[in-house]
């Protein structure tokens, strides 16, 4: 049951007017009034929508637990046949979850970029383009259905083109974009053969001419395809009556066992979904945009790369929840690649000096964690590692953010170090986050992560060897890989002493004023350390929304979650294991936490250890090797520019030469045959008037002149013409008749 | 060895036709071609007597062959007279190749 | 038996005297051969049991237009060599075609059903069938021959009497043009 | 079924612009006798009146718009009466589901173009192409309008014939005299071509009327054969082209089929004919290529719609699977050639044409979505090419060169007009929320049920769009200033107009489209309902 709740179009509304009002008015204002005039209303749009969230929460509070649905329709977007996607926006406690942590880190992001982007002349020109992200990423996640989040979920794509490439000036920014939107229409384009396949799959069969159900019940004639036979949801794009339809027994089995190319439909669909999800939260085949995604200022890394958009993937496998479980094949598909890709990014993480680099590969990690939990079935674990990861991610990145700034746009850990005494504040919270991320007990990241890594090892329905076993192995070593990376980088940047002398590593933001006197680093101003501050503390306090249940304390999140996902929850199986077998592995998880600090901190504790660099300047071959391969990202980059991109660039030459050459050459080919024939046309015209007079005038004389060559006066060619001609008479005489 | 019929006569008498042919083509002497005139004359009066032989002694084929010697007689005659008239007028010259005053 | 031997003996005699008229390059050794290949036809003719035609044949070819032959050949060859120019393009045409003929009248040859009755009886002797032809069935023919006869006789004394008018011998082309004129 | 309503707004429509002409030409004759004008003033009176014309025609579109009932599968606004009494030819124009947004696109597009070839508020220097003989090109422009309102009215098959051949005539002058560099060839190749198309409509067209059954005209005489469209679409459907009379061997319909489609097929353009577009847009001055590419290329899929799929049912079904062939071939295949084109207009001209393809693939699925997706497309690529064309216009007012890789970094010189020049490329490339995205959405889900790997194939189109796109706007806009084009300057008030009011257009309908399909839904459901009852 739903209930009407207009407001809750105000929440993506109220960006989307922040977004237009910063992009046509913005640049006279920040002219006129200052950078006042920009941001302040750039973050109380966010605000707004964040305060219309609590009130949809209070309303959501205020519902029995399994009507909790607020929904707002605007109007008929597509009504077309038995096609009804409608624009209207819904907030169940999924989508509250989602819409809460965007809107709060949004605003936060929105605030910190004041700072972080004081001296940037287009300062307009970047709060519009984050308002304009707010409000995509809000239709995205409010979406009632797959169109309006498509809508939201390439209008996403968009504002990450456009605000990765924000310094344009830039080529390689340019390019970073460019690849990064190119990267997710891919990704889009799985997703729309995902949905014309649920969609093809739902709907009937033109049955001579009248639009048969499945269920056999034949509406007839087109006149009655209308609107009210849309209500009927014989196939409909809004996850509620999909939904609906899967719960329907009949309807469930011969979807199931309908095959398409000798896959079974629900597979297809999944997978395909699935490589939308890929596109945009950044898996394995389709990570590549996301490192080269840094190339944006720091709050677009923090706000976009780490805490919203990229989830957007783990949000809809989760929305689709009853798609994914039905199909074993599916969610150890989607598991597999979770796991391979946290393994995959945290051992890249290893041997990065980016600042930033680092934490995007953690992100592509974290993520393949989220995706592990999606994949198993615990969605709400998913979702609450999203929340938590949303936190400490954006703390990191917002503290990398002000390292940057603090040693003017200095990106290179190994131009860093000894911050700590320098920037107090955003050492000690980029610690707290470090020590979130690593899984500490007590920090956000532990309960969500060892849920995680929980739920993996006592799934049921995986069909790996080991089953969930196989999944947790490599979800742990990526875990202690994200701690040994973590603290790497914040021993690297934070302990020891200040190496960056050589002021501008270099300088491309020519146009940056600089921030205080030149070389010695400084701390960020207040508006971006108070940001960090809450950040800091909220990837503390964050945990307590998902305790275990091992340690019999109220779980909120998951009491909160769960009427969304009782949909799938029968066919979520447990591997059943004692209770003891829970508490080693939380203490196993936290001795791999530990295990990796200490590594890092024995590594780079104040930057003395020599290890490092002997290990860079081994003469051992393997050494070496190994060292290059992670370093280049495993040269993944250059495998797709050498591939995908070189065939395409050659296939496109191919096709414009062909068109020049052969269809182009054709239509001019038929065009000089025209003119051929007309030039002989003419000239048999010509011909043919005076040419019968003179023609035979020529053939008597031409005749007469080969004639005369026989009258040569010598008998013996008389005679000899004679005799032939007397044979050839006979010949002929003979041969006719 | 067969008994000899018609046909070894004819194919005689063609090989006498075609031999004079080739003389009458082939030499440069007037009078070469008047012998080259005289072989296929024989060559037919040879043909005539093998049929007046070979059709129970009819004897028209006789009489044919006899006025074929005649004629032919006859005709080295006149050519003869043109080629003395040839010879006077033509400084000593008898070539046919030469004699190509007729041409057009 | 004899027969047969006899026939090929002939035939080789007039084959290799056409043979020698036709490709000698003397014109005087040709006028010999024609001598041998006429003396040939005799022999065939014999063998014909046409003795009246080989007798004539004898008596006019032999007698008459061969002697009449080499008395051409006599006054008007200066012992000039036979000068061949070129002969070998035109007279190699030209035995290609005689060739192509033979080879064309071998075949009708063989292939045509003659009407004749192969059988060799003896005939008589035909010279009195031949006259009673003559002057019964053929009496109109062998008037006109003698004509010709006449007429051919006239004819090549009016062509070569012309000698002794003008003695002035200019050959060249007037010459011919006025004599044409006058003839 | 047919609403007598005998309105003659459809006559005004299509007429009026001929009036405004032979003002014109009257002006310019008076003008030649007294001398009593000088050249500017001449001119600028020429573009009031074409201007005043073409907006009175907008108007009355709009109004045809507001009282013209949806849900009603009949003709309407018919203006209906015998014209030429022994060849059974009437007047009769209409309108109805499937041309209505035809038309209003038309006297939309036409006030665009005419807007662009009206140089008044612009800061565009001298020699501007439309100071050469501007009477003539106005004439020419109002001839060519009524040709294109002709068309899209037009319900007797003669009639339509003859706007066909009206509309081609004033667009060869209009490329070949105001044209770019090599005019001439590319105006010679765009008549021969679409004439070539043409000859053969007219055989269908006498073959279709010779085998059509007995109707009765306008004035109630019963006559033999009839022009009628609607009369020929009932016999069509009954079947009675299927089982007339085999021409050399070959089934009638299927026969008549591929004549029209092939005179159609040239002027959408489908893959093997297309060569002429890029030629004529290149060559083209900018409103003629906004006519060009937002009306003209129209006509092509609406015939398709109106003869091939109403009046020749069962041989459309026989040819759909072609039909989606080629349109994944257009798709694909332009895609791939757009990547490699040097030259804006070029390479929007091929963007065009892989664009149209969806429109055949949709029209080949037959679904309900799909072809109500093929008409939507038909209608947003109307508003996004013109937009697309004039912001190639603009630069190239400027700059005089369309060569893609000699611009760069031009966002910071020019920003306004990167933010338009976005929001149509980004409309173009199918971005949810524009207008490109809602047709392309439609024909993918729609013609998925139909032809499953064709439809997967279109759909990598989604990704090679983007990045040509994509492309061409970081060689273009982004990256370092080019110093050559430090001069340039930003949009002046007559592009903003143009350029704000199509991209308002563009994002109004990319989240209500409601209005459009309101107009052709019934209709086309009704069409694709009938073609899966002759199946």
């Amino acid at each position: 049951m739903t209930t009407e709740f207009p407001l809750l179009t105000i929440i993506p509304l109220a960006p989307l007017i922040g977004a237009a009002y910063n992009a046509l008015a913005g640049y006279k204002m920040q002219k006129r009034f200052g950078h006042a005039a920009v941001h302040y209303p750039a973050i109380i749009m966010p605000a707004i929508s964040f305060l219309i969230t609590l009130m949809a929460f209070f309303k959501l509070l205020s519902l029995p637990a399994n009507e909790r649905v607020l929904i707002a329709t605007l109007w008929d977007w597509m009504p077309i046949g038995f096609l009804d996607a409608q624009f209207s926006f819904v907030m169940d406690q999924l989508t509250l979850v989602m819409c809460s942590v965007v809107t709060f880190v949004g605003t936060l992001i929105h605030i910190y970029s004041v700072g972080y982007m004081h001296e940037e002349p287009s300062y307009w020109r970047f709060f519009s383009y984050l308002n304009l992200f707010m409000f995509s990423m809000l239709v995205l996640v409010l979406g009632d259905n797959f169109v309006v989040m498509f809508v939201g979920w390439e209008g996403v794509g968009l504002c990450s083109y456009l605000l990765i490439s924000f310094w344009y000036h830039e080529k390689k920014n340019a390019v970073a974009g460019m690849k990064a939107f190119v990267v997710n229409r891919v990704g889009d384009f799985g997703f729309v053969i995902g949905l014309m396949l649920l969609f093809w799959g739902m709907q009937g069969e033109w049955v001579d001419g009248k639009f048969a159900d499945i269920e056999g019940s034949n509406l007839s004639t087109a006149s009655e395809i209308t609107h009210e036979m849309a209500a009927a949801k014989v196939a409909s794009v809004t996850f509620r009556h999909v939904a609906e339809r899967f719960e329907n027994k009949e309807f469930k089995e011969r979807f199931l066992n309908r095959k398409v190319f000798g896959i079974s439909l629900i597979t297809l669909i999944g997978i395909f979904l699935f490589v939308g999800a890929m596109g945009k939260s950044a898996q394995i085949p389709l990570y590549v945009w996301l490192p080269d995604a840094m190339a944006g200022p720091t709050p677009v890394s923090a706000l976009i790369h780490a805490a919203t958009m990229v989830t957007a993937g783990v949000y809809m496998v989760a929305r689709l929840h009853f798609i994914f479980a039905l199909d074993p094949f599916l969610m150890s598909w989607v598991t597999f690649v979770g796991a391979l890709t946290a393994l995959f990014a945290a051992s890249i993480g290893f041997f990065q000096y980016d600042i930033k680099k680092v934490l995007a590969y953690s992100t592509v990690s974290q993520l393949g964690f989220m995706f592990i939990a999606v994949g198993v079935g615990a969605y709400w674990v998913g979702i609450f590692h999203l929340m938590t990861h949303a936190f400490f991610k954006a703390c990191l990145f917002l503290g990398s953010g002000s390292v940057i700034m603090g040693c003017h746009h200095e990106q290179d850990m190994r131009k860093m170090g000894g911050l700590k005494k320098y920037m107090p504040i955003t050492a000690t919270t980029y610690l707290v986050a470090c020590w979130a991320i690593a899984g500490f007990p007590f920090a956000a990241g532990f309960y969500s992560k060892d849920e995680i890594l929980w739920k993996a090892f006592s799934s049921g329905n995986l069909l790996f060897p080991g089953g969930g076993i196989f999944i947790w192995v490599m979800g742990a070593v990526a875990a202690l890989g994200t701690a040994f990376y973590m603290y790497r980088s914040y021993y690297m940047t934070f302990t020891g002493e200040y190496r960056g002398g050589g002021g501008h590593h270099e300088d491309h933001h020519a146009d940056h004023g600089h921030y205080g006197h030149a070389h010695t680093p400084h701390e960020s101003p207040n508006n971006m350390t108070y940001v960090l501050a809450i950040l800091g503390f909220l990837s503390v306090v964050g945990g307590f929304l998902g305790l275990p249940h091992l340690w019999h304390l109220p779980n909120l999140l998951h009491h909160w979650l769960e009427p969304v996902f009782e949909g799938s929850v029968n066919y979520i199986t447990a591997a059943h294991f004692p209770h003891i077998m829970e508490w080693i592995l939380m203490g196993l998880s936290v001795f791999l936490a530990t295990a990796g600090w200490l590594v890092a901190r024995w590594l780079y504790l104040d930057n003395k250890n020599p290890l490092p660099a002997k290990i860079l300047a081994s003469k051992n071959q393997l050494v070496r090797k190994v060292h290059d391969v992670v370093s280049n990202k495993y040269y993944v980059d250059e495998l797709y520019d050498a591939t995908i991109i070189k065939g395409v660039m050659q296939f496109r030459l191919l096709c414009d030469w062909c068109d020049r050459k052969i269809v182009d050459a054709l239509v001019n080919l038929v065009g000089t045959v025209g003119k051929v024939v007309g030039f002989f046309h003419g000239r048999v015209d010509s011909g043919v008037v005076d040419g019968a007079v003179n023609g035979t005038g020529w053939m008597v004389v031409s005749g007469g002149a080969i004639l005369s060559l026989i009258q040569n006066g010598k008998i013996r060619s008389y005679i000899y013409i004679t005799v032939v001609a007397m044979f050839g008479l006979i010949l002929i005489n003979y041969i006719k008749f | 060895m067969a008994t000899i019929g018609a046909v070894h006569f004819l194919i005689l008498a063609a090989a006498m036709f075609c031999l004079g042919l080739y003389c009458l083509m082939g030499r440069r002497n007037a009078i070469g071609l008047l012998m080259g005139i005289e072989l296929i004359v024989n060559a037919a009066n040879i043909n005539f007597a093998t049929f007046a032989h070979y059709r129970g002694g009819e004897v028209d084929g006789y009489i044919f062959s006899l006025f074929g010697i005649v004629l032919a007689a006859i005709g080295v005659t006149i050519a003869l007279a043109i080629v003395f008239a040839l010879y006077r007028n033509f400084n000593k010259n008898i070539e046919v190749d030469e004699v190509s005053i007729l041409r057009g | 038996m004899a027969f047969t031997v006899m026939f090929y003996c002939a035939a080789l005699f007039t084959l290799y005297g056409a043979a020698m008229v036709a490709f000698s390059k003397n014109i005087i050794y040709s006028a010999f051969s024609l001598l041998i290949s006429f003396i040939g036809v005799v022999v065939i003719y014999a063998l014909l049991d046409a003795d009246f035609l080989a007798i004539a044949q004898l008596v006019l070819y032999v007698g008459g237009i061969l002697v009449l032959i080499l008395f051409a050949i006599m006054l008007t060859n200066k012992i000039s060599n036979a000068s061949s120019s070129n002969p070998s393009r035109s007279q190699f045409l030209s035995f290609v075609t005689v060739l192509v003929i033979f080879v064309g009248l071998f075949f009708t040859i063989i292939k045509a059903p003659w009407q004749v009755s192969a059988g060799t009886q003896e005939l008589g002797p035909i010279t009195d069938s031949i006259g009673d032809a003559l002057l019964t069935k053929y009496l109109l023919p062998f008037e006109i021959v003698s004509v010709l006869l006449l007429v051919g006789l006239i004819g090549a004394v009016v062509i070569a009497r012309k000698e002794n008018i003008e003695k002035a011998g200019n050959t060249n082309l007037s010459a011919t043009s006025e004599q044409g004129r006058s003839l | 079924m047919d609403l007598q309503t005998n309105s003659t707004l459809l006559s005004w429509m299509t007429f009026s612009p001929l009036i405004g002409a032979a003002l014109i030409i009257g002006l310019s004759l008076i003008n030649y006798v007294c001398k009593c004008f000088s050249k500017t003033v001449m001119d600028n009176l020429s573009r009031a009146i074409a201007v005043l014309n073409v907006l009175a025609v907008f108007m009355m579109s709009v109004a045809l718009y507001l009282s013209f009932d949806g849900n009603s599968t009949g003709l309407q606004f018919i203006h209906h009466f015998v014209w030429i009494k022994d060849f059974n030819i009437e007047y009769f124009l209409a309108v109805d589901g499937i041309s209505i947004t035809m038309v209003l696109l038309t006297g939309l597009v036409s006030l665009i173009a005419i807007i662009a070839s009206v140089p008044w508020l612009s800061k565009i220097d001298g020699h501007h192409f439309t100071d050469k003989n501007v009477p003539g090109y106005m004439v020419m422009f109002l001839l060519l309008e009524t040709g294109m309102m002709g068309t899209f009215c037009a319900m007797d098959f003669f009639l339509f014939y003859i706007f066909w051949e009206i509309m081609l005539l004033p667009m060869y002058f209009l490329i070949g005299i105001w044209g770019g560099p090599r005019k001439e060839y590319a105006a010679i190749k765009f008549f021969l071509y679409t004439l070539a198309g043409s000859v053969l409509m007219l055989l269908c067209m006498i073959g279709i009327y010779f085998a059509s059954g007995p109707a009765t005209l306008v004035d109630g005489t019963s006559v033999p054969h009839t022009f009628n469209i609607m009369a020929l679409s009932a016999m069509g459907q009954a079947g009675l082209f299927a089982n007339s009379a085999p021409i050399l061997g070959v089934a009638f319909s299927k026969l008549m089929f591929i004549g029209l489609f092939i005179g159609f097929a040239i002027k959408v353009p489908m893959f093997p004919f297309h060569t002429w577009l890029p030629d004529a847009h290149v060559e083209a001055p900018t409103p003629i290529s906004v006519i060009l590419a937002g009306v003209l290329l129209k006509m092509g899929t609406y015939g398709m719609l109106r003869f091939n799929f109403q009046m020749l049912p069962d041989a459309a079904i026989w040819a759909a699977t072609g039909i989606a062939i080629f349109g994944t071939i257009n798709i694909v295949y332009a895609a791939f050639v757009c990547l490699a084109q040097k030259d804006l207009k070029k390479m929007i001209a091929y963007s065009s044409v892989s664009h149209m393809g969806f429109v055949l693939l949709g029209m080949a699925a037959m679904t309900p979505q799909s072809m109500v997706g093929a008409v939507f497309q038909m209608f947003s690529h109307g508003l996004v090419s013109p937009m697309l064309f004039l912001v190639a216009g603009v630069i190239y007012d400027r700059a005089h060169t369309r060569d893609i890789e000699g611009f760069g970094g031009l966002a910071k010189q020019v920003p306004e007009y990167t933010g338009i020049m976005g929001l149509a490329f980004m409309a173009s490339l199918g971005l949810p929320g524009l207008a490109g995205f809602i047709g392309e959405f439609l024909v993918f889900l729609g013609s998925f049920g139909t032809f499953r790997i064709m439809t997967i194939i279109a759909a990598t189109s989604v990704v090679i769009t983007a990045a040509y796109y994509l492309w061409t706007i970081q060689r273009m806009f982004l990256g370092k200033l080019n110093e050559k084009w430090s001069k340039l300057w930003d949009m002046d008030w007559r592009e903003r107009s143009m350029l704000y009011s199509l991209g308002v257009l563009v994002i109004f309908f990319g989240f209500y489209p409601l209005p459009v399909f309101k107009l052709m839904n019934t209709s086309l459901i009704a069409l694709v309902e009938m073609m899966r009852g002759i199946q």
